[in-house]
């Protein structure tokens, strides 16, 4: 298989909801497939990129899985920088590598991306 | 196309989805989507369905109680591969 | 090009989604090869009514996605069935809704390289 | 006792509690719960149902239209003033 | 003494409700005039399966609320219906749930003070 | 009619959903009948007492609005500690008069309250 640009959309809460968790299992498996992929985040689900997040001891920490994401894999994350402010997310709250974005952005990833989904809400 | 079911059939979108299926579409079945596949079979009769085996088994069904073929995540990186077009 | 369609079923108001949902097509106009289109389904049928108006309710309105929808000459369209089942009143021709059954949207749907349910 | 439904018909929660419903019990019908005074009139039969006017109207919905009296909050919170058991 | 029913009717894994249903019910053991159940409804049915855990999502676990029903000696009930419309497997005995139809459950609804939906 | 003890629970984010708007309309008009008003904020709701939040100019601010409702009206507003920590919003970035507690406040709550209602999520 040739290498993709996919691109995952996720819309509601970590934590709630599983949508965190599966967008980033699907994107961990595309990568290993050789595929080049990014996950936008809207609406809710930006927290997942809020640094200041602490989940109980024996729970996942979803921003510090995206953020080894980033680091070690090359996963690609956009949020939506409305989104943030709507939620009291600060740029500098944001994991590293994870940086506002909007829908210009999005509609970038939705042109060249050779595979779109959405975790709808 | 793939076609993705995250919420089981109580969610008009889904149902939606599922009734605008054509046969060679393929549908994934992903998180409580997997109750599809025990409470509302008929709606996916001859249909092309593929269930996450992660999210069946982690709600308690048995591997061989699946009436459709389980996939794990890259099996479903491989679906969508092969199906440029999506509904999601 | 690529033909995008939203598509909305939850209801303005009880979520954010209908305005969410326009947004995000208008967004895609960033990109010259893009071609949004916009369906309303089940509950969110009930967007095109002349009544329904979040801002009504304190919330943020619906009915400011019109100005866009009419800029950039936005295809909208809105599902028969959801129509009567919600029983939509008189609707709101800011929208420029185009009426369209079941049937005909879901044949339709090979036309578009991504249908995004918001 | 005072039950609160502020999902529409699709919602299994709402239909539960409805059908849980007797005769002298209060439904409010709130949100998106006022679509089950438009779309499954048939499930409220008999029952003792008010609707919230801001959410009736929000949603397009002429104030004659509506089968069941339409209450504003001040209302509302006297009903509920009249009900210290609560199904919500 | 209030008797306090908390339903939950979404299923583990999928959210997180079945687990902060249970969660908030052990939490009512902090006043000593409520006696919190637990009655489990629709997806949320699951729950009580045997194989159902979210941890093997790496999700937080449901089972461990196991721990806590048995410190409490909490009531949990699960929906007969709802056990046979989502074709629920064997029982895991841990979360030592009575079966009940729902003409009974609805019936005895009047016992309580609050019966409060997560 | 005499005063009441009136809980509300909310527990989905605001903004998303309708449920905060409603919470505040039902706890306003309570108020103005002369009960005591209390609302409990669960998981995502906690959103609601972030101060940092920074809607787009023509929407409204709920954050402010439950904030003057505490001064004014005396609405008493409790957020779950833990829910908090799982969003990333501290103590002291909550709005003055909402401050972190926990489920044995809660429980106190459902006991000592008249009438309790939640808005599902």
């Amino acid at each position: 298989m040739d290498k993709l640009k996919i691109t995952i959309q996720v819309m509601v809460p970590p934590y709630s909801y599983q949508d965190l968790d599966t967008a980033l299992a699907i994107a961990d498996a595309a990568l290993d497939r050789g595929h080049e992929v990014g996950i936008f985040l809207f609406a809710d689900s930006i927290l997942s990129t809020f640094s200041k997040v602490k989940p109980v001891r024996m729970d996942r920490n979803i921003p510090v899985k995206m953020q080894e994401m980033i680091a070690n894999k090359g996963l690609r994350v956009d949020i939506c920088g409305i989104c943030m402010d709507y939620r009291g997310v600060r740029p500098e709250d944001a994991i590293p590598g994870a940086s506002p974005s909007g829908l210009p952005e999005l509609a970038a990833l939705v042109a060249s991306s050779d595979r779109f989904i959405n975790l709808m809400a | 196309m793939f076609i993705l079911l995250k919420y089981g059939p109580e969610n008009p979108a889904e149902a939606w989805k599922l009734q605008a299926a054509k046969g060679d579409d393929q549908i994934v079945l992903i998180q409580n989507g997997v109750f599809w596949a025990v409470s509302e079979k008929a709606a996916l009769e001859g249909k092309n369905v593929a269930v996450v085996k992660a999210d069946w088994l982690a709600r308690g069904y048995a591997e061989e109680a699946c009436p459709f073929p389980l996939v794990d995540y890259t099996q479903f990186v491989e679906l969508l591969e092969a199906n440029p077009k999506t509904m999601s | 090009m690529k033909k995008i369609l939203f598509v909305i079923y939850q209801a303005p108001g009880g979520t954010i989604w209908p305005n969410e949902g326009f947004r995000t097509a208008f967004g895609m106009y960033a990109e010259e090869d893009l071609e949004p289109e916009v369906l309303l389904i089940d509950q969110a049928a009930i967007t095109v009514a002349q009544g329904t108006e979040p801002k009504d309710l304190g919330l943020l309105s619906i009915k400011m996605v019109q100005r866009y929808i009419q800029k950039y000459d936005t295809k909208v369209y809105v599902e028969k069935e959801s129509l009567e089942k919600f029983q939509v009143p008189d609707m709101d021709e800011g929208y420029v809704a185009e009426l369209i059954d079941r049937a005909s949207i879901q044949a339709k749907l090979a036309e578009y390289d991504n249908v995004i349910f918001m």
